[in-house]
């Protein structure tokens, strides 16, 4: 089985976590087209790379990236959110611009 | 059966002549030692005949006598295809042979092997479907002649269990290699397992002759062994498999009734080499056999194999074989290499000394069998005068043992398995492996190697390996080489009458092999799943090479190019039991479960818990419900909803977060207030709800369905990693207990359980959230209406749910308080209109089509599924939920009858029961939106018939809600 | 005798049905077995499992949680910074188990009178970005005690909890038979042990599962005086 | 003995002709009119129809690997049409009807067996869901019904009614639940189409896609160019590394799916069984073995590589539901890559490139649909882009217009 290695609790058996699916930029509800909004929901690169992903660590609850290579499931690297995720994220109200 | 002949001490290494055994092989006595494989005992008994073939039901018996083959599965009681040379006897144990038809001696479907030419290989494509139809009858006769072993369908599984094991280094394999590379890595401080599929250690040590004097095998066995038993970093492990390599050095190794799963920073394949049949006709009668089975059988068991025996190899490994035969007198009839001489000129001079006769450049093409094809009794010996060419004039002789040796196959599996290459070597006509991932070594002859010293230098290099690679040591590492030549190149004599078996599970021939080729499959893979070739028990072990020779030749492609088919795991196979091992189903309870089950409920699975569905009798449901259900309306009612889900949010953003998770609005909830709270995911479905507490204002504690509390906690944990809101979130689902008190009377029996606690309508109005102590147990109380009649849910925590529990029945028993069930609780919430989620809602449900647009806030910024939301109900709906009504005398819907208009299905129903309170029979459905108001008519197909229901609006019950604000 | 006919008490195991023994006491508002038979300190040596799960225990996480964690909890005092995942006993008998970045859970003693940790909650409910955490009822605390820990918990559990990796006051966040699980290295009375920390709900489950795998070296019960005297 | 095996015996030089299932390799011709990428099952029945129906043979079947060696090779052969949408059981009715011909269409035995599926509930959600399956087939003349307990004890004497402590309540009892020699019907279909002058090339990859103003006009292979007058995508698992050749994205993830077989025995068991709680379901093939399939894998990977934490809790449970098989021992463990959309329907249709035909998303369900959708796929490729209607619900937009087709309840490890 594939070890997993939790930047919180170390090395760990794959099946100790949970898939997040992936890292992807969510853009802004009240202005982007139907198009870019269906696209952010159903469609995915799904390609042979390295992706950014999310990943928890169910017994301790913890969140944290991996760059997992989509082929060989080398895993190049995890890290905490933080490291992408490092301000506070606002939405804003364009109630107009809504039909 | 004929009396047990058996050699002289030495020979036996694995049995105990102080320990006899008798059992059973087709109900006739067999003796033999403790130690003893059936095999082995049976051949000590000369009974050689152990199993039918699967397509021709040909007699097999041993092939390798190393668990390597499919010939001789047996039926071992209860239990089909059991390895008779892999299986010890024990006293009184029932053995018998597999797949025949009457008896293992005269099995009718013999018959089966004479017309062998009218079923070519795949001819069950080609046949049985003509006329249209004539397939249904054939499929069920050709069906009865499938499989090999009979189930038992009565038995019961043992204890089997399984656990983990670690280690710096794990070597697979026992011989010469894995003990040199061992012993070697142990040194130098790793911690070594050491696992060998055979019950003793030493490999080909223990059967294997490498010198003319026939001693350096068991000196060296010797000192090795005694070197690694006492050595206090080696763990060893014999009569173990290890049966795959899973990414990450992860290998399960099965031993007795356990399954370890070794966690390996390093290791090391030491796995050693299959020897290879030799592809002539008959070359699967009893008798035939490998050259080292033969000195399995006599150097493990101390069984004499034959009297008279003809050696036929295409190495020099069948001399040290012949030698062995001698030395425990066994007539040598003749040795007939394939080669045109020999490798090791003093060998050959050796043996040729003590008369025996050798026939170079010649082969077996026929062996001779005796009636029935049960024994050979001699063979045809042909010089060869091209590639798999043999002159006509033959030379007979008798004999009754024929060992045979082609060469040698790497044991590859495994390491295929980590995604090793294989790559032929044509002028060692061989396979060799390369392209192993990191942390995986190799040594020995699965690497190629097979003189003696180089085994042994090649195991304390990959060691070296390992070693560098653990940072316990620095050596530099230099390659081993060796120019022993074990295989012979073309080891296939096809002739005309066929029976010269690639592979001996499917009972496929060289024919078969060509000629899928000639059909059009032309591919490896495609030759093997058209003609099922190493797709048996053996997972082509042996037919391999062979297989992948003559499709290259076929086909006028390179050995290398052709390949083999994917090795997959198991490496042997493996019982279920083993891979169950103890079954772990964690199963979940609630505080209150045991006296759930003291009131005779008649529980529920909902996820890993277990709740009430009713009390009473599984006959009874209908009563219990309504009578539960009338009860809640007119007195007091209590159920266990321990199982809810609970998450707390604290800190500033506490209010903020809600905003954005749930639909609805939460910034202005007021504290000490409750709210209805449903999230949609992405995709803007409706996939949870629950009731929102405003605790304090930095401070809610949120519900969520059984079954969805642990994703929705997930989510949030999740969202916020992004999010980074000021706020801490906690799933406190175990920690709390909780029950639903309700009914007319639940306020007194709440005011007799807290007296100190204002529960008056106006201290504890209708969805207010309170916090008191009950009789020393912190309380969490929350006003809800989910049953519609006064009621209160209490959470306390879990340690104090029993006892709550049994306060609440001792206050409410001067109420004649009763408990109800979930499934009374569906009848209460269906006559209020509230949906369930997932029984109410389906993948596809959005906010508007569940009439839940007041839910949700459209004046915020931000939810999450907003845009999806927004998108889904701009558009014309297709379907809402309704409710509809039909009389009580009507037949009954059930949940997933569908809504049918003008013969197109509009919708199915989600919930319905009889409602005791209405009188009548209420549900909800999805209809199609031109059926959706109140007062038009559904179609519902019940059993056939069509019903219409009117459509009403909801509640059903209680309309103005006035009970449950009481 | 069975417990679930001596339990007096509001506060409950999630298992007192399943746990015997022939003693009984009050511990923290609760029963449990105080000894479950006259060989439970051989017993405990060997291989021996008991339920603390009416025992104190505490946990609060948040910025604050670890300067509200020094100022209220004595044996804190002149404890130096404990590793995530690592887990210290204090001078005055508790242990301090750290989590998370934030995340800290302390197990009582088992013999003072736990005032410290109710110090330490009331603290923590009126500190700003420090927030209790409920492992007393959302968790039960199992302890298994003997020479054969490790062995059993290698047929439970995917993490190496040899002693030469996993020495006293190591952590493991993991699963154990499945159920999500704490687990700490530690000795009491000179014993090894492994406190395991899992979901109260799975409680019976667990303590089936984890007796089941003690068979083999003849494990059983304990009663909870063994680990105090 | 049938009669056509005689001449087998008969005559010596069996086969009595070279080549008589599959054609020797050949060139690749600069320029084709339909290109096929993928020689699945579902990219030689395209080709099949096309030429048997619509007479067009100028067409090429690519493939990188061997003949029916993606998924069409890897997959349990569950064929049924129990599904739960109106769209869906129309559609997968459609293609058994097709099925139970096929072997005497080709001349070649695809080995249909009529067993009938039997999938448990252990959950009244799970029975809610089942009626309402079992309504929808019947509704659209298929034979299948929710059975209670005895029922099933009947039909499966063998079979444990408290597996994991989770009681079967009802079973959903499907009479057309069939299987087929998977191979064979990529075989069958190979054999139709070639011998009507469609060219299979195997080992040959397409490496990408010439787009010119918004149309497809050839394809790059690793044998050299090739022009066309459309493409049909139909390449499971690889989905999406196409399309992005072809210059757009799916809404598609590809996860592994394994699978697991174990030594034969004497037959016992004939319906297929499939617990969706239990994530397990079995069958045993006509050679005895018991082939045993559940959930995917946990998260997206393109490898076909195997677990063991897979198959340890999948038996588990098999063993659960027939404690008795913990004396069987399995053989074999593989896995195939499964293109997965998030409504559990395939996509078919036009595509954002025109002649760019898409056959896609058919995840762990797309073997039961091999000839209905050739038969779609080639109308579609003979009327250059009108959509049958029978397809029209599966195309790709469906999502832009968040209008999905949701199988998601009649599909997880039920196949
Ligand atoms: C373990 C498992 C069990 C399953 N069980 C069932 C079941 O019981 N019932 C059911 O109905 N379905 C089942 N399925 C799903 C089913 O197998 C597939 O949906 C179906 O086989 C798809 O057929 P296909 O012809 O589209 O794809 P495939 O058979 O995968 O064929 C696609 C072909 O395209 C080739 N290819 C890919 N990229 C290129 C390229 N660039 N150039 C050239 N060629 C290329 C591949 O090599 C492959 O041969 C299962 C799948 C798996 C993995
Ligand atoms: N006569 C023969 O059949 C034969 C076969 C192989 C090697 N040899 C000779 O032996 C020498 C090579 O020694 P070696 O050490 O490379 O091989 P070896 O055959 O001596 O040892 C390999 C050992 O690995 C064990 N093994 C294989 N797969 C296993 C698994 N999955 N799990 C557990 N155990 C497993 C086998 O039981 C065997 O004992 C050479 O001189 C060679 O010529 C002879
Ligand atoms: C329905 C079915 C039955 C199978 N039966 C066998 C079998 O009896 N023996 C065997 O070795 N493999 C069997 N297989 C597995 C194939 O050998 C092979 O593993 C699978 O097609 C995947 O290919 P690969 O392993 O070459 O990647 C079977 C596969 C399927 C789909
Ligand atoms: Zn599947």
């Amino acid at each position: 089985m594939k070890i997993l290695t939790c930047p919180l609790n170390g090395p760990r058996n794959i099946s100790e976590f949970v898939y997040g699916g992936e890292v992807k930029d969510m853009p802004d509800p009240n202005t982007c087209s139907d198009k870019a909004w269906a696209d952010y929901v159903f469609y995915h690169d799904n390609l042979i790379q390295i992706v950014k992903e999310w990943w928890l660590h169910a017994p301790s609850g913890y969140w944290f990236i991996a760059e997992r290579h989509t082929a060989s499931d080398e895993i190049i690297k995890t890290y905490d959110p933080s490291e992408i995720y490092n301000t506070r994220i606002e939405f804003s109200t364009q109630q107009e611009e809504r039909a | 059966m004929k009396p047990s002949q058996r050699l002289n001490e030495p020979m036996g290494l694995l049995i105990d002549r102080n320990k006899p055994v008798q059992f059973k092989f087709e109900n006739q006595l067999v003796s033999g030692y403790a130690g003893d494989s059936i095999a082995s005992a049976l051949i000590a008994n000369q009974s050689w005949l152990m199993s039918r073939s699967f397509k021709y039901h040909r007699p097999r018996g041993p092939l390798t006598m190393a668990g390597q083959d499919a010939n001789t599965l047996i039926q071992l009681g209860g239990e089909p295809n059991v390895l008779a040379d892999r299986q010890n006897i024990s006293q009184d144990i029932q053995v018998r042979g597999q797949n025949y038809n009457g008896s293992l001696e005269n099995d009718k479907d013999a018959v089966l092997g004479y017309f062998g030419r009218f079923m070519p290989v795949g001819f069950y494509y080609r046949s049985f479907f003509k006329p249209l139809g004539a397939w249904k009858k054939w499929e069920g006769v050709i069906r009865d002649k499938a499989g090999l072993g009979v189930l038992d369908l009565n038995f019961k599984p043992e204890y089997y269990d399984k656990k983990y094991l670690f280690a710096d280094l794990v070597v697979v394999g026992s011989g010469p290699a894995g003990l040199a590379a061992a012993l070697k890595a142990a040194d130098a401080g790793a911690t070594v397992i050491l696992v060998e599929e055979q019950t003793i250690l030493g490999g080909s040590l223990t059967y294997n002759r490498f010198d003319i004097e026939g001693k350096k095998a068991q000196t060296l066995r010797h000192e090795l062994l005694t070197r690694v038993t006492e050595h206090p970093n080696i763990q060893v492990m014999t009569d173990a498999v290890c049966n795959a390599w899973f990414t990450d050095n992860y290998l399960p190794v099965i031993q007795g009734k356990r399954m370890y799963k070794i966690r390996a920073k390093e290791c090391i394949l030491a796995s050693g080499a299959y020897e290879q049949h030799v592809v002539f006709r008959n070359n699967d009668l009893p008798g035939v056999i490998m050259c080292s089975a033969a000195t399995r059988l006599i150097k493990h068991y101390a069984v004499k194999p034959g009297n008279k025996a003809v050696v036929l190899t295409g190495n020099d490994e069948g001399y040290y074989t012949a030698l062995d035969l001698l030395e425990q007198g066994i007539e040598v009839a003749a040795i007939v290499d394939m080669r045109a001489q020999a490798q090791d000129p003093i060998l050959f001079a050796s043996v040729a000394e003590k008369g025996i006769s050798i026939k170079q450049g010649a082969t077996v093409y026929e062996a001779l069998a005796t009636k029935g094809n049960k024994h050979i009794k001699g063979v045809d010996i042909r010089q060869i005068t091209g590639k798999g060419q043999v002159a006509d004039t033959a030379e007979l002789i008798d004999c009754d043992l024929l060992c045979m040796s082609a060469g040698f196959m790497p044991a590859y599996q495994i390491l295929c398995q980590a995604g090793a290459k294989l790559s032929y070597d044509d002028a060692a006509a061989e396979f060799n492996l390369s392209g192993l991932p990191a942390h995986l070594y190799i040594a020995g002859s699965v690497n190629g190697i097979y003189s003696l010293d180089a085994v042994l230098k090649d195991g304390e290099k990959a060691a070296s390996e390992a070693l560098n690679s653990l940072g316990l040591s620095t050596e530099p590492v230099a390659d081993v080489n060796c120019d022993k030549k074990v295989n012979y190149d073309w080891p296939i004599f096809s002739h005309p009458k066929g029976k010269d078996f690639v592979d001996y599970d499917e009972d496929l021939q060289a024919k078969d092999i060509v000629n899928a080729t000639r059909l059009g499959y032309r591919d490896i893979q495609l030759v093997k799943r058209f003609s099922t070739v190493g797709m048996g028990p053996s997972q082509g072990r042996h037919s391999a090479l062979p297989t992948a020779r003559l499709v290259a030749n076929a086909t006028d492609r390179s050995v290398t190019e052709t390949g083999v088919t994917t090795a997959r795991p198991p490496f042997a196979p493996e019982k279920l039991a083993h891979l169950a091992g103890r079954i772990f189903d964690p199963y979940q309870r609630t505080p209150m479960h045991y006296r759930h089950l003291e009131l005779g409920a008649k529980m529920i699975p909902a996820g890993h818990w277990q709740r009430p569905a009713y009390y009473g009798g599984a006959g009874e449901r209908d009563k219990c419900i309504q009578l539960e259900a009338d009860h809640v309306r007119n007195k007091v009612g209590l159920i266990d909803v321990s199982t809810l889900g609970g998450i707390e949010l604290r800190g500033p953003d506490a209010a903020e977060f809600m905003n954005r998770i749930y639909t609805f609005g939460f910034l202005k909830q007021p504290v000490g207030k409750t709210r209805y709270a449903v999230l949609t995911n992405e995709h803007g479905v409706v996939i949870d709800d629950g009731v929102a507490c405003r605790i304090a204002d930095d401070h809610f504690y949120v519900t969520a369905t059984t079954s969805g509390v642990t994703r929705v906690y997930r989510e949030m944990t999740k969202w916020n990693a992004m999010w980074r809101l000021d706020v801490d979130i906690l799933n406190v689902t175990s920690a709390f207990s909780a029950v639903n008190l309700a009914g007319p009377d639940s306020r007194k029996v709440l005011e007799k359980l807290a007296p100190e606690f204002d529960a008056s309508a106006d201290a504890f109005p209708y969805l207010a959230y309170r916090e008191t102590n009950i009789q020393g147990i912190p309380a969490r109380l929350l006003r809800v209406g989910f049953v519609g009649e006064l009621g209160y849910e209490i959470h306390v925590p879990a340690q104090y749910g029993e006892a709550l529990w049994d306060l609440i029945m001792q206050a409410g028993k001067a109420f004649q308080i009763k408990p109800f069930g979930v499934e009374t609780q569906r009848l209460l919430r269906l006559e209020k209109g509230h949906i369930i989620v997932s029984q109410d809602t389906d993948g596809m449900s959005h906010p508007g089509e569940l009439s839940l647009g007041w839910a949700v806030n459209r004046k915020k910024p931000f939810f999450v599924g907003c845009r999806s939301v927004d998108i889904m109900m701009a558009k014309p709906m297709k379907r809402k939920l309704v409710g509809f009504r039909l009389p009580a005398d009507s037949a009954k819907p059930e949940e997933g009858h569908l809504v049918i208009e003008q013969g197109e299905v509009t919708g199915n129903i989600t919930s319905c029961e009889y409602s005791p309170a209405v009188k009548a029979i209420i549900g909800m459905a999805f209809a199609g939106i031109e059926q959706s108001e109140p007062g038009s008519k559904i179609g519902i197909r019940v059993d056939g018939k069509m019903l219409q229901a009117e459509v009403v609006s909801l509640p059903f019950y209680d309309p103005k809600n006035s009970r449950q604000e009481l | 005798m069975n417990m679930s006919d001596t339990q007096p008490s509001l506060k409950r195991s999630l298992l007192y049905r399943t746990t015997t023994g022939e003693h009984y006491k009050q511990q923290d508002g609760g029963m449990l077995v105080a000894q479950f038979s006259a060989n439970d300190a051989e017993q405990a040596k060997r291989c021996g499992l008991l339920d603390l799960s009416v025992a104190r225990r505490t946990g609060l996480r948040g910025k604050n949680a670890p300067s509200v964690l020094s100022e209220h909890l004595p044996g804190m005092a002149n404890t130096s910074v404990i590793q995530a995942n690592f887990a210290e006993q204090l001078s005055t008998g508790e242990w301090v188990l750290r989590l998370g970045k934030t995340e800290y859970w302390v197990l009582s003693s088992l013999t003072g009178t736990n005032a410290s940790l109710d110090a330490l909650d009331q603290a923590a409910s009126q500190t700003a970005d420090c927030y209790p955490l409920y492992c007393q009822s959302s968790h039960a605390w199992f302890v298994l005690t003997g020479d054969y820990i490790s062995e059993v918990m290698a047929k439970l559990c995917a993490v190496d909890l040899n002693e030469r990796v996993f020495p006293v006051g190591k952590i493991a966040q993991t699963s154990v038979a499945r159920v999500n699980a704490i687990v700490v290295k530690q000795t009491y009375q000179g014993i090894p042990a492994f406190s395991i920390l899992s979901d109260s709900s799975s409680a019976e489950y667990l303590w089936l599962a984890i007796l089941d795998a003690m068979q083999e070296f003849n494990g059983q019960a304990i009663g909870a005086d063994v680990l105090t005297v | 003995m049938p009669f056509s095996l005689l001449k087998y015996g008969l005559n010596k030089d069996y086969p009595f002709e070279k080549h008589a299932d599959l054609p020797a390799p050949c060139e690749l011709k600069p320029s084709y009119d339909v290109v096929i990428v993928g020689a699945g099952g579902h990219g030689v029945a395209t080709a099949y129809y096309l030429a048997k129906y619509h007479g067009i043979t100028n067409v090429a079947v690519l493939e990188k690997g061997y003949l029916g060696g993606g998924n069409t090779a890897r997959n349990t052969a569950v064929i049924r049409s129990n599904y739960l949408t109106n769209e869906g059981v129309k559609f997968y009715s459609e293609s058994v009807k097709l099925f139970q011909q096929l072997s005497n269409e080709f001349d070649f035995n695809i080995m249909y067996s009529e067993r009938g599926q039997l999938t448990l509930a252990h959950t009244d959600a799970a029975v809610r869901g089942f009626r309402q399956r079992a309504e929808i087939n019947k509704h659209f003349g298929g034979r299948t019904e929710l059975i209670d307990p005895q029922q099933i004890k009947e039909l499966v004497p063998c079979l444990n009614m408290n597996p994991a402590d989770m009681p079967i309540l009802a079973g959903l009892w499907h009479m057309d639940g069939a299987t087929a020699r998977h191979d064979a019907v990529a075989w069958g279909y190979a054999k139709g189409a070639t011998q009507r002058g469609v060219e299979l090339h195997q080992l040959t990859e397409v490496t990408d896609i010439d787009v010119e103003n918004g149309k497809v006009v050839g394809v790059k292979t690793n044998r050299g160019n090739i022009k066309c007058g459309c493409v049909v995508q139909a390449i499971a698992g690889h989905s999406s590394l196409l399309a992005a050749k072809a210059g757009f994205k799916l809404p598609i993830s590809t996860f592994p799916l394994q699978a697991m077989v174990t030594q034969p025995v004497k037959p016992f068991l004939n319906p297929l069984v499939s617990s969706p709680s239990l994530h397990c379901y079995v069958q045993q093939t006509s050679r005895g073995e018991l082939v045993f399939g559940g959930g995917s894998d946990p998260y997206p990977l393109y490898n076909s590589r195997s677990t063991l934490d897979l198959k340890e809790s999948l038996l588990a449970n098999a063993v659960e539901l027939f404690p008795f098989m913990a004396n069987m021992r399995l053989m074999r463990q593989w896995a195939g890559l499964t293109d997965m959309t998030s409504d559990y329907s395939p996509i078919m249709g036009l595509s954002p490139v025109d002649n760019y035909y898409l056959d896609a998303g058919w995840g762990t369900w797309g073997f039961k649909s091999t000839p209905i959708v050739g038969q779609t796929m080639a109308q579609l490729v003979a009327s250059g882009g009108q959509v049958p209607d029978l397809i029209k619900p599966f195309a790709m937009d469906r999502f832009d217009s968040f209008a999905q087709v949701n199988e998601m309840g009649a599909t997880a490890a039920s196949h």
